[in-house]
């Protein structure tokens, strides 16, 4: 048991990694959104592993993974909306743009 | 056998399936179903099933003649079809670029049968052939092409980078110069900067009709930056100073196009000279063509949209079957310009012969006996009634209303050839026709709204009579104020109101007829020879089931040395740009097909 | 109360081998067709079908939806769906006060929707 | 059976990682976008081999639609959506690389040499699962499920605030437009059929 | 065995909804039109688009078809007679189908041909307006059944069916399910008069055959869902349970079909606006009523 675990969590940590790179090296707001969904998927993987094999009781745990997806979800909502009014004011959502437009 | 079998040699499972496919008969009808329907061919009852897409085609089904705009359209398609492909003609017109048919037959439903029972055959002994023949005709060839990404209007011959953003160019395939008439090879080649910035700048100006003065000057700059792109740097980091006011966007900029192999390319500079949707958003549009053979829409007409989105963005119509006006006042017998004429419009030929006749027999000042002229509102009615049936069956299919588009069908075949008693019969079920769909749930909601155009006195026929104006020339002539005529008139000009107006007309054409009680034209047709050394000029004007058309036509000594000729359809295209601007695809498309072109009688 | 005789791991397997299985069909498929011959090349017949006219441009371009507005709300309208469905299993079991919890917390999002609509969120832009 | 268990969630796993890593090595948005969608489908299933059936099946669920919602986002705000210029749209690729490789072996690490104690081998039944997770929804953690209301509210808001062009109807639009969406006729429409 | 059997009678439904399918087109019945169509688009060839999305253009029929049978595996047809059991199958059918959606997104965009491509993007708007009205009404079935386990769902329903329980979750599911199918008048994505054929239009041969095949199962998959969920499963005098399963289930997936032939196809624009303005606060209504209902008959 404790290998899927390790897997899991090793899973979990892989996808963090990538969502990061992702976050840092993007320069799209909407590519960025993606790293930051990867690094929230990694977080899921991580609490769902915990829950299962660690406190299979305790379903606060489970509670805690809904509300993380609810986080992903409402970081898209937002995050689309920043997009669609940036891109309506400024003609583009990269982000270097937005510094220098911003000035 | 058949020029679009697979080669390979015909074995066990491959003759299975290919008795399979003689069963399952996908077609493409060239010109379209409602050319089809006028020649009384029921495609469905012959075992042929209507496709949309070439890609789900066996048989391409060619009906009568086509001019050379369709031919082409219909070798594209043809070139689209899956093996094994087998084209039926029907009607004895040269196809080319087509391969030759591999069925021949007359223009007739009995035909139509028996060349379903010879494509079967052919196709269950012949899918599968040792050897086959490329089908490869000139207006297929391509040369390859390379362009930006992000500038559609740089285009290099030569792989290579973008001179404006340094990205690397992406081939696409482009036709050879051979002037096709349709609009990609003209874009390719001639003077795509200057097209593409006008359009921009009439975009822009729709779009935004509130602009202000900036607005102005985003569209200098977009004419400026099209139609000299060496020189447009300077001009554009000017203008992005002057816009934000801002140094680094400058610095930014010098980066950008001084050194070519940059790593970073600025999204602002690739969006700003686009126009802005509806909704303040700045997308790429797509130019994308509905026609000459799309399957809602009459074949012929073509529609090329530019869309942002699903929107219609811009829209340019054009019928490339239309009448050329050079051919019409060629000067040429009587007796081959009655044919040419009646023939042009395949719609509605029988209108377009009644036009000529009245418009020969006013130069000869000859006078009709009454049961002619009543003969001939009988002939009328009866086609007026078709038509309506096969834009009902055509607009059914067009909104995806199954039932409607078969049940008119049915009917238009049946009332195509009716004497009195048989019309008299079909009345109640035109009648029943009508009231379903006043019932049916979803159409009104469909087509109220749709399409809005208001009478100014440029609107013909139905069309006229949708939005509110007395547009009816059969108010005008006796024969119709003797039957105590009353035309049907709709307020709001929407495509509802066309389908009200139409089905009105349906059933009020049925009793016209009733009332005349002869449907009669082609015996008072017989005397042509009282023309034959005609001179002076006649002029006539004639309802047809699209509105007014009118002829004016000048003989000399039984020879036509001009004509003038003014059709509906050529009022009504014109507007369809402007109709259709800014209306989701679906809408637009509705308010086209609402207001019944027939490409055959636009002139060109 | 019934219990499925199989346990998670054992549907999913299942589900699995179906889904293998269905992959496989569709491949046997494919090779049978390839079996009866290959598509023979042809100028013009790998361009995508466009009403008698060859489309020569890529129309990989943005592409204007119409319907952010929705859009929008549905992202965070739907994750009541993540709420509702263990909320469903116990509603017998937990009686009137499961009602007035999952009318507060839809009451809650229902106001979203309304905000929605009278800003306009609801409509094609 | 674990041995079974621990290849399928390998398997899913390793899946979910190479999806991720395809998300920023290709240039089409649309692809990018997808394989996210597929990065967080194969976590469902993952969750579903570890046997935490109900988050599985709700992830494979709640993921399809928002990803999807995600791509046409991706495909109106990105540059070349299908890369064709293959384009690269990236930034600081080395700080990116190694502040990537910093965390990923730090949490590896913590990982590996964490004594997680003795992991419980049999997971409550999945209908239970629901049910447990029913009751701690209106239990203990009722406040947290309102709460998490009260923020979908918030952002449903905030949302519509910024993106939504909130001016009264046609008056952002030529009127061709608006005459388009909801024209109505005057109201003598069902006097006259 | 009685996984071998599902199947079996999977595949049966499928051929007998691809025949009511064809003589609605034809107007006559003939039971060996489907056959002739599948065999001969194996006969055909079929092409793949100069410069498509190779990827997303293979994939998406098979996806159609898998996550079809997928939700379609969860059902069962009578007691036992099921692919699997899921302890969360109400919400997996909901799952399964979501893909639909990603097949047609797919299928839109990979051709590279403009027709297709809106076509897929106007099912992503379709999806908006139609995936609340699928979901929602499922929980309402569910707070009866006090489980997510379909044939706990069945079985809730020995003494009344839902349909009659709730008539109107049945409705927006019902007409929902016709949105997700893309039957007409839904067939925005496919719509002929409108796109020539939309996402469909560049399959051809084995390809179109596989895609075809899969939106049949999707409709078979749907309408064993409307049984399963609405009327009663297998319940029903006389008649033994496969059968009253088959009945239904064929019922449905015909005034599925049939319905679409007498109604012109929904603007994009009217059928989001009715979904959000009328169905979610309908499908809200109608989930607190089984609400109230649950707690005044227990």
């Amino acid at each position: 048991m404790t290998a899927v675990l390790i897997v899991a969590l090793v899973t979990g940590a892989l996808l963090f990694g990538i969502g990061l790179y992702g976050a840092l090296s993007q320069t799209n707001l909407v590519m960025i959104m993606m790293g930051v969904e990867l690094i929230l998927a990694g977080a899921l993987v991580n609490l769902v592993a915990f829950w299962r094999f660690l406190h299979p009781h305790v379903y606060a745990g489970q509670m805690f993974v809904l509300i993380i997806m609810t986080v992903m979800a409402l970081e898209m909502a937002v995050g689309f909306g920043i997009a669609v009014a940036r891109f309506r004011s400024r003609g583009s959502v990269e982000m270097e743009e937005a510094r220098d437009l911003n000035g | 056998m058949i020029s679009g079998a697979r080669a390979y040699t015909d074995n066990g499972v491959r003759r299975w399936l290919a008795r399979a496919m003689a069963r399952d008969l996908g077609t493409l009808v060239v010109p379209g179903l409602e050319i089809a329907r006028l020649h009384g061919l029921d495609v469905g009852a012959a075992g042929l099933r209507s496709v949309a897409s070439p890609r789900h085609a066996s048989v391409l089904l060619v009906v009568g003649a086509l001019p050379p705009a369709l031919c082409q359209a219909a070798a594209v398609l043809y070139a689209q079809m899956m093996r094994p492909r087998i084209v039926l003609a029907l009607g004895d017109e040269p196809l080319s670029p087509l391969p030759s048919a591999d069925i021949r037959l007359g223009l007739s439903q009995r035909e139509l049968l028996e060349g379903v029972r010879q494509l079967r055959v052919l196709l269950a002994d012949g899918a599968f052939q040792t050897t086959a023949i490329d089908f490869e005709p000139a207006i297929l060839s391509t040369r390859t092409e390379y362009t930006c990404p992000m500038h559609a209007d740089v285009i290099r011959d030569e792989p290579g980078t973008c001179p404006r953003c340094g990205m690397t160019l992406i081939p696409r395939e482009a036709q050879h110069d051979d002037h096709t008439g349709m609009d990609h090879a003209a874009m390719g080649h001639g003077q795509p900067e200057h097209k593409e910035s006008t359009d921009h700048a009439h975009a822009e100006a729709h779009v935004r009709p509130e602009s202000t003065d900036e607005d102005h000057a985003g569209m200098d700059h977009a004419a400026m930056s099209h139609g000299q792109p060496e020189h447009k740097d300077s001009a554009e980091h000017a203008h992005a100073d002057k816009q934000h006011g801002d140094d680094h966007s400058d610095d930014h900029g010098q980066m950008n196009h001084d050194d070519m192999d940059m790593d970073f390319m600025s999204m602002v500079e690739v969006t700003r000279d686009l126009p802005r949707g509806s909704d303040g958003l700045q997308m790429d549009w797509l130019e994308v063509p509905f026609g000459p053979l799309f399957p809602g829409l009459p074949g012929g007409l073509t529609l090329t949209l530019t869309l942002d989105g699903d929107n219609v963005a811009r829209a340019q119509a054009s019928a490339p079957v239309g009448i050329e006006q050079a051919r019409l006042t060629e000067p040429d017998e009587v007796a081959t310009f009655v044919e040419r004429i009646s023939q042009t419009d395949r719609l509605a030929p029988l209108a377009y012969r009644l036009l000529v006749y009245r418009a020969l027999e006013n130069a000869a000042n000859a006078v009709l006996d009454a049961n002619s002229i009543r003969g001939r509102v009988g002939a009328l009615e009866r086609e007026r009634i078709c038509s309506h049936l096969g834009w009902l069956a055509q607009f059914g299919q067009q909104i995806g209303f199954g039932w409607l588009a078969r049940r008119a069908a049915v009917l238009q075949l049946a009332a195509r050839n009716a004497d009195v008693r048989k019309l008299q019969q079909l009345r109640p079920q035109l009648v029943a026709l009508t009231q379903r769909l006043q019932r049916t749930p979803l159409l009104k909601q469909r087509l109220r709204g749709i399409g809005v155009l208001m009478d100014d006195g440029g609107l013909r026929g139905p069309v006229a009579r949708a939005a509110g104006a007395y547009d009816d020339l059969r108010l005008q002539e006796p024969a119709y104020q003797d039957l105590n005529f009353e035309t049907v008139v709709r307020p709001h000009g929407d495509a509802l109101e066309r389908l009200r107006i139409r089905l009105a007309e349906l059933t009020n054409s049925a009793m016209l007829i009733d009332a005349v009680g002869v449907i009669d034209a082609s015996s008072t047709f017989a005397h042509m020879e009282a023309f034959h050394h005609l001179s002076g000029s006649g002029q006539a004007s004639i309802e047809t089931p699209r509105g007014a058309a009118s002829l004016q036509m000048t003989l000399d000594q039984g020879r036509v040395i001009s004509a003038r000729l003014d059709t509906p359809s050529t009022r009504h295209l014109p507007r369809v740009a402007s109709l259709i601007e800014q209306c989701e695809l679906g809408d637009a498309l509705t308010a086209v097909a609402s207001l019944d072109l027939s490409p055959w009688e636009v002139m060109q | 109360m019934k219990h499925p005789t199989m346990t998670t791991s054992d549907n999913g397997i299942v589900l699995l081998i179906l889904s293998l299985a269905c992959v496989g069909v569709v491949a046997g498929l494919y090779g049978f067709a390839r079996a009866i011959g290959r598509t023979r090349p042809e100028p013009g017949k790998d361009v995508p079908a466009s009403a008698g006219q060859m489309s020569r441009d890529p129309v990989w371009v943005r592409y204007h939806a119409r319907y952010l507005g929705y859009a929008l709300l549905f992202l965070a309208f739907d994750m009541e769906m993540a709420f509702m469905y263990p909320w469903a299993v116990v509603y017998k079991q937990e009686g009137v006060v499961a009602l007035l919890d999952m009318g507060v917390f839809l009451g809650i999002l229902f106001l979203g929707l309304l905000y929605g609509w009278s800003q306009g969120a609801l409509r094609r832009q | 059976m674990i041995l079974a268990q621990s290849l399928l969630v390998g398997f899913f796993g390793a899946a979910a990682v190479a999806f991720g890593v395809w998300v920023f090595r290709t240039s089409s948005m649309m692809r990018s976008a997808l394989a996210l969608l597929f990065s967080q489908t194969a976590l469902g299933a993952m969750f579903l081999a570890m046997q935490t059936e109900f988050l599985g099946v709700l992830q494979i669920m709640m993921m399809a639609t928002e990803m999807s919602i995600m791509a046409i986002f991706m495909v109106m705000f990105m540059m070349d959506p299908g890369g064709l210029g293959e384009m690269d749209m990236s930034h600081q690729k080395r700080l990116a690389i190694a502040a990537a490789l910093v965390a990923t072996t730090l949490s590896i690490a913590v990982v590996i040499l964490v004594d997680w104690g003795k992991p419980t081998a049999v997971p409550p039944g999945a209908a239970q699962q629901v049910r447990e997770l029913g009751t701690e929804l209106l239990g203990r953690s009722m406040m947290l499920f309102e709460t998490a209301g009260v923020t979908i509210l918030t952002a449903m808001i905030a949302a519509t605030a910024i993106a939504v062009d909130g001016r009264p109807y046609g008056k952002q639009k030529p009127a061709a437009a608006a005459m388009n969406q909801q024209h109505k006729p005057p109201l003598d429409e069902e006097a006259q059929s | 065995m009685t996984v071998f059997l599902a199947l079996v009678s999977m595949l049966l439904y499928i051929y007998v909804i691809a025949v009511i399918e064809a003589s609605l087109r034809t107007g006559r019945v003939n039971a060996a039109l489907p056959l002739f169509a599948a065999l001969a688009l194996l006969g055909r060839e079929s092409i793949v688009p100069r410069k498509c999305d190779r990827i997303f253009f293979e994939t998406a029929p098979i996806l159609l078809l898998l996550s079809a049978l997928l939700a379609a595996a969860v059902l069962p047809l009578a007691p036992g007679l099921m692919i699997t059991d899921l302890a969360t199958g109400a919400l997996f059918i909901n799952a399964a189908l979501a893909y639909v959606l990603v097949a047609l997104l797919m299928a839109g965009w990979g051709p590279d041909g403009a027709y297709a491509l809106i076509g897929g993007w106007r099912f992503l708007g379709q999806l908006l307006a139609y995936s609340m009205l699928i979901v929602m009404p499922i929980t309402a079935v569910a707070m009866r059944a006090s489980s997510l386990l379909t044939t706990d769902i069945v079985t809730s329903q020995a003494e009344l069916w839902n349909i009659v329980y709730q008539p109107l979750g049945f409705v927006l599911f019902f007409i929902a399910a016709m949105a997700l199918a893309f039957l007409p008048p839904f067939d925005l994505p496919t719509a002929q008069g409108e796109l020539a054929g939309g996402v469909e239009a560049e399959y051809s041969g084995v390809r179109l055959a596989v895609f075809r095949f899969g939106r049949l199962a999707l409709i078979t998959a749907l309408a064993a869902a409307t049984t399963v969920l609405y009327l009663g499963g297998w319940y029903g005098p006389w008649l033994p349970a496969w059968a009253w399963s088959t009945l239904k289930l064929l019922g449905v997936a015909s005034a599925m079909l049939v319905a679409g032939h007498y109604l012109p196809r929904i603007r994009e624009a009217q059928l989001l606006a009715w979904a959000w303005k009328f169905g979610i606060p309908l499908a809200l209504l109608n989930i607190f009523l089984v609400g109230v209902l649950v707690l005044v008959l227990s």
